[in-house]
């Protein structure tokens, strides 16, 4: 498929000229138009923040929703609708802060979804404050003397949580991100792809130079199967590795676990109560007798 | 006199009262389903503690010759299971009052002689019958008995509830019933009193479903696929109704990990095409206010069943009040519409709840049904819902390749596209946004698309249900009342037995019925009966129709309204 | 003539308008800076998108020699930065608005010769100088030269706002400045105007604070020592102030994981005896409502300062509305009171919130500041805040052994013991409790513990602030307005000129003040201007003092009221 | 310092007879007493829930607040006046479920509390839904098919988020979860402590004896101060291991980082604002020149 059925043709982009969201807007295009996966049928879901605004920039069906609440309708849209494909989008504030408690039970309900996270380690819609990913000492207009809280793992926590695909990415390498967005997106169930994304505007620690320094690629050689050893990698902090972290294959997506597909594949919206089994139900309550 | 007059009219009225775990709950249950099988009209409603064992819990049943759906203070039988019953209901016992149980059990609380007590060995037949756990049987038995059922209908209704159990349990709760059923004749002789109460050849055509029952068949026969809720009582027993009958008729019932993300997840839902409702009560619904305002931006529908219960905060988390209606019909930042039920009888609770779905598809906002612990909890007998009568109206259009998702249209209603139906892109956005769903600054667009959202609510109030007018359309006393008091405030007015006086009842609460100030202002004085401390519904009906109630009869101390302190109430103000 | 005369009498408005992150809040840093220091009367209000770089920004600088603090639409001079800008303003340029600019930069928008274009070459300048960035500073130093400053004054200013610079970075500075201040000489004369402005003596002694700071300065004073936020515009300002100059006063701020966080860290906060504080937006303040509802319960203090901005959900994230009372006022399930504040000037915003930490502490409840981003985002002098008017009133008391945290008093106030300090025990509890502190079911206590909370409402009614009144006493017409509006609707009621009509302003909306219907049934006309939809202080105002509005000014595009749309308006209802 | 002092005498406590909640309670004042800690420089926090009633059943201050949010508050009671010791103590489906976004960042923020969670695998006041940890398979009346979200494995999530103390009792040992309780309350910072307790009433599954035959304590010589390996054993799910599994002595704790107490000490509470510091800073307001 021609990357451009995606494209929006002449419009404003919000971003900041030099911004890495620029770069995963054209990688996820590629990975979409390379999987053949159709506008029409795919959702884009995002909260709010700068990240948030990607699907504005292409062409598809999107649900903008609230700071920090992709998760959960994006999991709706794909359990009411399994032959979609749904990708949730955000920033790191919008995941791991205000999110969080969806990014975590949404990892254990394990919808079929591609949950790609925009890190740049700042929050910067709002213009600066300390994200969860911000390193220690960071500094800030709100954390004045420095951020004190532990950064945010995403990736050791998502392997403690049992994720059923764990990758990181950094935008600085457009094609390896690309195959590693693929990968997730064809992935069965739930993903995760942690994208180190520099705010070149509010981040001026973590800047492109940054990351190209403090990133390397998990060895060809690298197992992702064995969580305990993927763990031991998340928690490097020298260098950052980047890449496929965990897969474990042997999950169930939610879409299968409502127990509602499997005789009858058709999507919520097509089906009507069956007016009959009602009037039985009906009267069978309280019926003990 | 009096007494036996009013049992007549309105029928007996059983209290059982032990700590939770007792069983309460399988007297109850067996009693009301060998009576409601028998053809006669039972009410019960229960009012307990915050807790999974101990305290003291009760459980009123009604049984009467003709239909009864109302809490009264009034006992005439009373079974207490364990000491503090008795006490815990001491304002409800009056001299007429038979009680039965046992002395040894009950301890010093039953041997004032002012109390009517007939001993009866509940535990000693049990305890013959090989364990103390056939008590309960027994005791029902004996109400049965009392009530004047046929020992084979009692047997055989026995037998039917504990099919699934082993073959020496059958046999010994038969036993027991029979054994139960034998004492009745001797407490009616002890205690004088002679219960003559008649089947109603209709009831046994009926259903005995709750509250929470009939707003989940609503859902269900309006087309609900979706469920997802955070548990909260008193709305989880309607999230666990559609959890049990879900999944074999399609629905999606999800347990959410908190009621922000239900919320979230019910709006999402209703994108992609399903009908998708949120269970919860006041504490979880304070959760889903920025939810609520998402649905207004995103004009998305959404049914929210709200289950009130005394607050603020945790509050008494089993009991009843009707203090949110000022909550739901403000909730979320910012301006945008939405229309609130709030059924006052299991019927209204049925149809309302499935209207709920056809009004949110169609004016694309959140429609709520309010509740409360009273409502939810309480059942009795009545008329089959007729599923035929409910039409599943969907409003979903398959979108062109030049779908707008927020066309500005005269009445403020877009057409709903949903993804993947059509060849259109569905796009909605929680900024302010154009027709397209995109983000927008321009501030013209703002304005208008204020305007459109709120003319909706002009659209909703063409389809606004009517207050229900009872008995006469001619009063000189109006007494208005909304939700889950219908009942009592109904029976409270017959038991006044003032021809010049009416009752008002309002199942939708907003909009508001445009008529309201011709109904109120036609009355020589206005009553308003509402369980909350501040008189919610008085203040929007003042605020909507301009007219300020002078009369409230109000009560907040956690439990519903009795017929009785309302007909009091009443009394006086109409005096 | 009427517009020289107008400028004379409000002085001269200048509108910066470009791209985010072009250097507009330079000139406009540098300008009002150095004009204040010189004695000039200053206010400076922004409209700007929700985007980091690009868009259309402006900024609009009033400076006159009376005191001005409304924002007006007239532009007499019109900065333009770039292509687009003089589209974004096309409404408000008329054919006497002068436009410094770079025709280069500005494309054909300046073509048209309905335009008083004058050609500055900012640049051109900037680049002789070395670097483009200096363009910013040769405009400013155009518009000190238009608007009268002595060249010296501006001088000695830039140098001492780039103290901190390199030493060719100042010198660059001030040569641009230079340059540009004698580039005014030109643009007076082929723009054909005049602009005399005179220093006004008391500006020196004054402050320049913006409505954040101020809401940040009063909170300091009202000692609050705890901030517990999450970042939202517009918001986020007084949060980030509070971190500036926290710590160093030993006030702990601490940035919350989300608004749930945020508001029951504040509670937990005044438990242990801090004065603590949330900042929020709508969409942030709907996540605390159920927190709102758990001060309720403990009857906690806790101060809430709320930045109002279009919604429903995202909305408009960097606009303003006024559309929150609703919200603010019903927040929380459950019956229980708070009080509301809504400063309409920077001199309010200190004391209110000061005063909102005293009367949180006294009557053991919420108190909100509710402000929005013109409120916040706007500055101008005033007199310095007077730190010895404030006193920090504590209500906590030592508490013995026999200590019950809810001993029910006639006032309904309890007296407020905190953890160590003293020899008691304070419980507090979310569900509904006794004296001590502990949950309870008694529904007799619950209901007496309803109307304890509830009695607090009284005692903050007798403490209510009065409503502005302005000019006169005696008027025909009265328009009301409420928080931030104030300074508009006194101008546009300047501007107007009848001598028949007054202004009511409220500054504390909830509990409504008791001579409301006195103030507003004296008059024969009454008006209401607001920014929202659907006239929510009118509907506080008809619900709690009975009296219906019938005119109402209504804006809610995402922009304040201009004074001029203020009087058009008000001239067509009162002609 | 003698157990009774926390004694409520004759109350009314509502816990079902059987209860693993009874243990709790009295460990919990054994501890507290064994380190001398007094009732009024004590504050205990909780949420809603069965386990969340604790307080009441003990004598001392305490918050009984909203149901998943006894951490915040906990937060900033030992913020504002840091000579005191706060307990934060509820049940699973408060801490991981409602509250678990709290749970994250109340972690990375490190104040000096101590978390203990009743951990029963069910929503006990509610009569018996399925909590974050409920297992897989568990049938409820909610979750009628039984629960198909991969359980939340707290020690492992807490590890990822590097907890300063990460521990797990089961009160059928009342001795040993004293011990471990000590531990925890002594340490620095927060400190994890979560204690399986069978719900005999909406349990069915995970009851006394089950949990005694599936749990066994971490060797002697288990060393606490490796995080990978601290994962690796909080992962196992055959038996499940009892003791201390993580401890990071090296983190400074979240009253310490706040930045107000070095100079001095003194709780909030007895502070008054500095008016001539006040005044300055009102002066300097937008005085850049
Ligand atoms: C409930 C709520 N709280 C706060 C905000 C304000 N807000 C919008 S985006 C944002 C943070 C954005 O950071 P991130 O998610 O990292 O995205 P980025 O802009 O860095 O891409 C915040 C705090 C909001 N819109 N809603
Ligand atoms: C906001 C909110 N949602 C839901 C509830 C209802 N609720 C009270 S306790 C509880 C769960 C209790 O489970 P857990 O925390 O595991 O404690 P346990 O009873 O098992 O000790 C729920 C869902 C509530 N009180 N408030
Ligand atoms: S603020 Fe940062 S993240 Fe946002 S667009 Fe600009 S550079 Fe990108
Ligand atoms: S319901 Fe379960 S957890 Fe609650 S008291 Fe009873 S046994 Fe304990
Ligand atoms: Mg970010
Ligand atoms: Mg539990």
């Amino acid at each position: 498929m021609d990357t451009n059925v995606f494209d929006m043709g002449e419009i404003d982009i919000a971003w900041c000229p030099g911004c890495g969201d620029y770069g995963i807007l054209n990688v996820l295009k590629k990975a979409l138009a390379e999987l053949d996966i159709a506008p029409e049928k795919l959702v884009m879901v995002s909260g709010i923040g700068q990240a948030a605004k990607i699907p504005h920039y292409l062409k598809t069906n999107f649900f903008n929703g609230l700071h920090g609440r992709a998760l959960p309708p994006a999991t709706a849209i794909k359990a009411a609708n399994p032959s979609m494909t749904v990708i949730a989008e955000s920033g790191d504030g919008d995941m791991y802060g205000e999110g969080g408690n969806h990014f975590i039970h949404t990892i254990r309900r394990n919808p079929g979804i591609t949950n790609i996270v925009h890190n740049n380690m700042v929050y910067g819609l709002t213009k600066g404050q300390a994200s969860p990913t911000s390193q220690l000492g960071f500094k800030t207009p709100v954390q004045v003397a420095g951020v004190t809280l532990e950064p945010f793992n995403p990736l050791a926590v998502a392997i403690a949580l049992d994720a059923g695909f764990v990758a990181r990415a950094f935008i600085g390498d457009a094609d390896k991100t690309k195959e590693i967005l693929k990968k997730a997106i064809t992935h069965k169930g739930y993903a995760l792809v942690d994208i180190f994304q520099p705010c070149v505007t509010f981040n001026k620690v973590n800047t492109w130079q940054w990351f190209k320094e403090h990133t390397y690629y998990l060895e060809d050689s690298y197992d992702p199967h064995d969580r305990s050893a993927a763990f031991k990698r998340a928690l490097e902090t020298e260098k950052l590795p980047l890449g496929i972290f965990y897969i474990n294959p042997n999950k169930s997506a939610f879409e299968d676990n409502v127990g509602i597909y499997q005789q009858d594949n058709r999507p919520l919206f097509e089906r009507e109560p069956d007016v009959n089994r009602l009037r039985m139900l009906i009267r069978k309550i309280r019926a003990a007798g | 006199m009096v007494r036996e007059k009013h049992i007549k009219a309105q029928g007996i009225s059983i209290v059982l009262c032990g700590q939770a775990g007792m069983g309460i709950q399988t007297v109850e249950g067996i009693l009301t389903g060998m009576l409601k099988l028998a053809g006669y009209n039972v009410f019960a409603t229960k009012e307990y503690m915050s807790r999974v064992r101990g305290g003291n819990n009760s459980t009123e049943i009604r049984v009467s010759s003709k239909p009864v759906s109302a809490y009264i203070d009034r006992i005439d039988i009373l079974v207490p299971l364990n000491k503090g019953a008795i006490s815990h209901l001491r304002d409800r016992i009056s001299a007429d009052t038979v009680i039965i149980g046992e002395a040894e059990l009950l301890g010093d609380e039953v041997s004032g002689d002012k109390l009517k007590f007939v001993e009866t060995p509940f535990t000693k037949i049990a305890n013959d019958l090989g364990n103390k756990i056939y008590s309960n049987v027994v005791a029902t038995g004996t109400l049965a008995g009392l009530l004047g059922m046929k020992l084979d209908e009692v047997c055989e209704y026995i037998k039917r509830a504990f099919s699934t159990k082993a073959a020496d349990m059958i046999s010994n709760n038969v036993k027991a019933a029979e054994a139960g059923f034998r004492l009745a004749a001797d407490v009616s002789t002890k205690a004088d009193i002679k219960i003559s109460i008649s089947p109603d050849a209709g009831v046994k055509d009926q259903i005995i479903p709750s509250g929470a029952d009939a707003i989940a068949i609503g859902a269900m026969a309006g087309g609900c696929n979706f469920v997802s809720a955070y548990p909260m009582t008193p709305s989880t027993s309607v999230l666990s109704f559609m959890a049990k009958h879900g999944r074999d008729s399609g629905i999606i019932v999800e347990q959410a990990e908190d009621e922000i993300s239900a919320i979230n997840m019910a709006i999402g839902a209703w994108y992609c095409g399903a009908r998708a409702m949120v269970t919860t009560s006041g504490g979880g619904f304070a959760l889903m206010v920025e939810g609520v305002s998402l649905a207004g931006m995103l004009e998305s529908p959404v049914v929210i069943s709200l289950g009130q219960r005394p607050a603020p905060a945790t509050g008494l988390p089993t009991r009843t009040e009707q203090a949110d209606i000022e909550l739901a019909l403000y909730a979320g930042h910012g301006e945008f519409p939405r229309i609130i039920f709030a059924p006052g009888t299991l019927e209204q609770a049925f149809y309302l709840t499935a209207r709920a779905f056809n009004l949110a598809d169609k004016f694309q906002m959140p429609v709520f049904v309010l509740s409360d612990q009273y409502l939810v909890d309480s059942y009795y007998n009545t008329a089959a819902f007729d599923v035929s009568k409910v039409k599943v109206e969907k409003y979903v259009v398959k979108t062109a390749t030049d779908y707008k998702r927020y066309e500005i249209t005269p009445d403020g209603i877009s057409p709903r596209g949903i993804p993947g139906f059509g060849k259109g892109l569905v796009c909605v956005d929680s900024d302010e946004h154009d027709a397209e769903g995109h983000i927008t600054e321009d501030l013209g667009l703002r304005t208008r698309m204020v305007d459109k959202r709120l003319r909706k609510l002009e659209s909703a109030k063409a389809e606004v249900i009517e207050p229900q007018l009872y008995p006469n359309c001619k009063y000189k006393n109006l007494v208005v009342c909304w939700g889950s008091t219908y009942p009592v405030v109904k029976e409270a007015i017959e038991l006044l037995g003032k021809s010049d006086t009416s009752l008002l009842h309002y199942s939708q609460i907003y909009p508001l019925h445009p008529q309201t100030a011709d109904y109120l202002s036609k009355a020589k004085r206005v009553v308003i009966v509402e369980g909350n401390a501040t008189a919610q519904f008085a203040k929007l009906i003042k605020l909507h129709a301009g007219f300020d109630i002078e009369h409230k009869i109000l009560k907040y101390s956690g439990l519903q309204f009795s017929v009785e302190e309302v007909a009091v109430a009443l009394k006086k103000i109409l005096k």
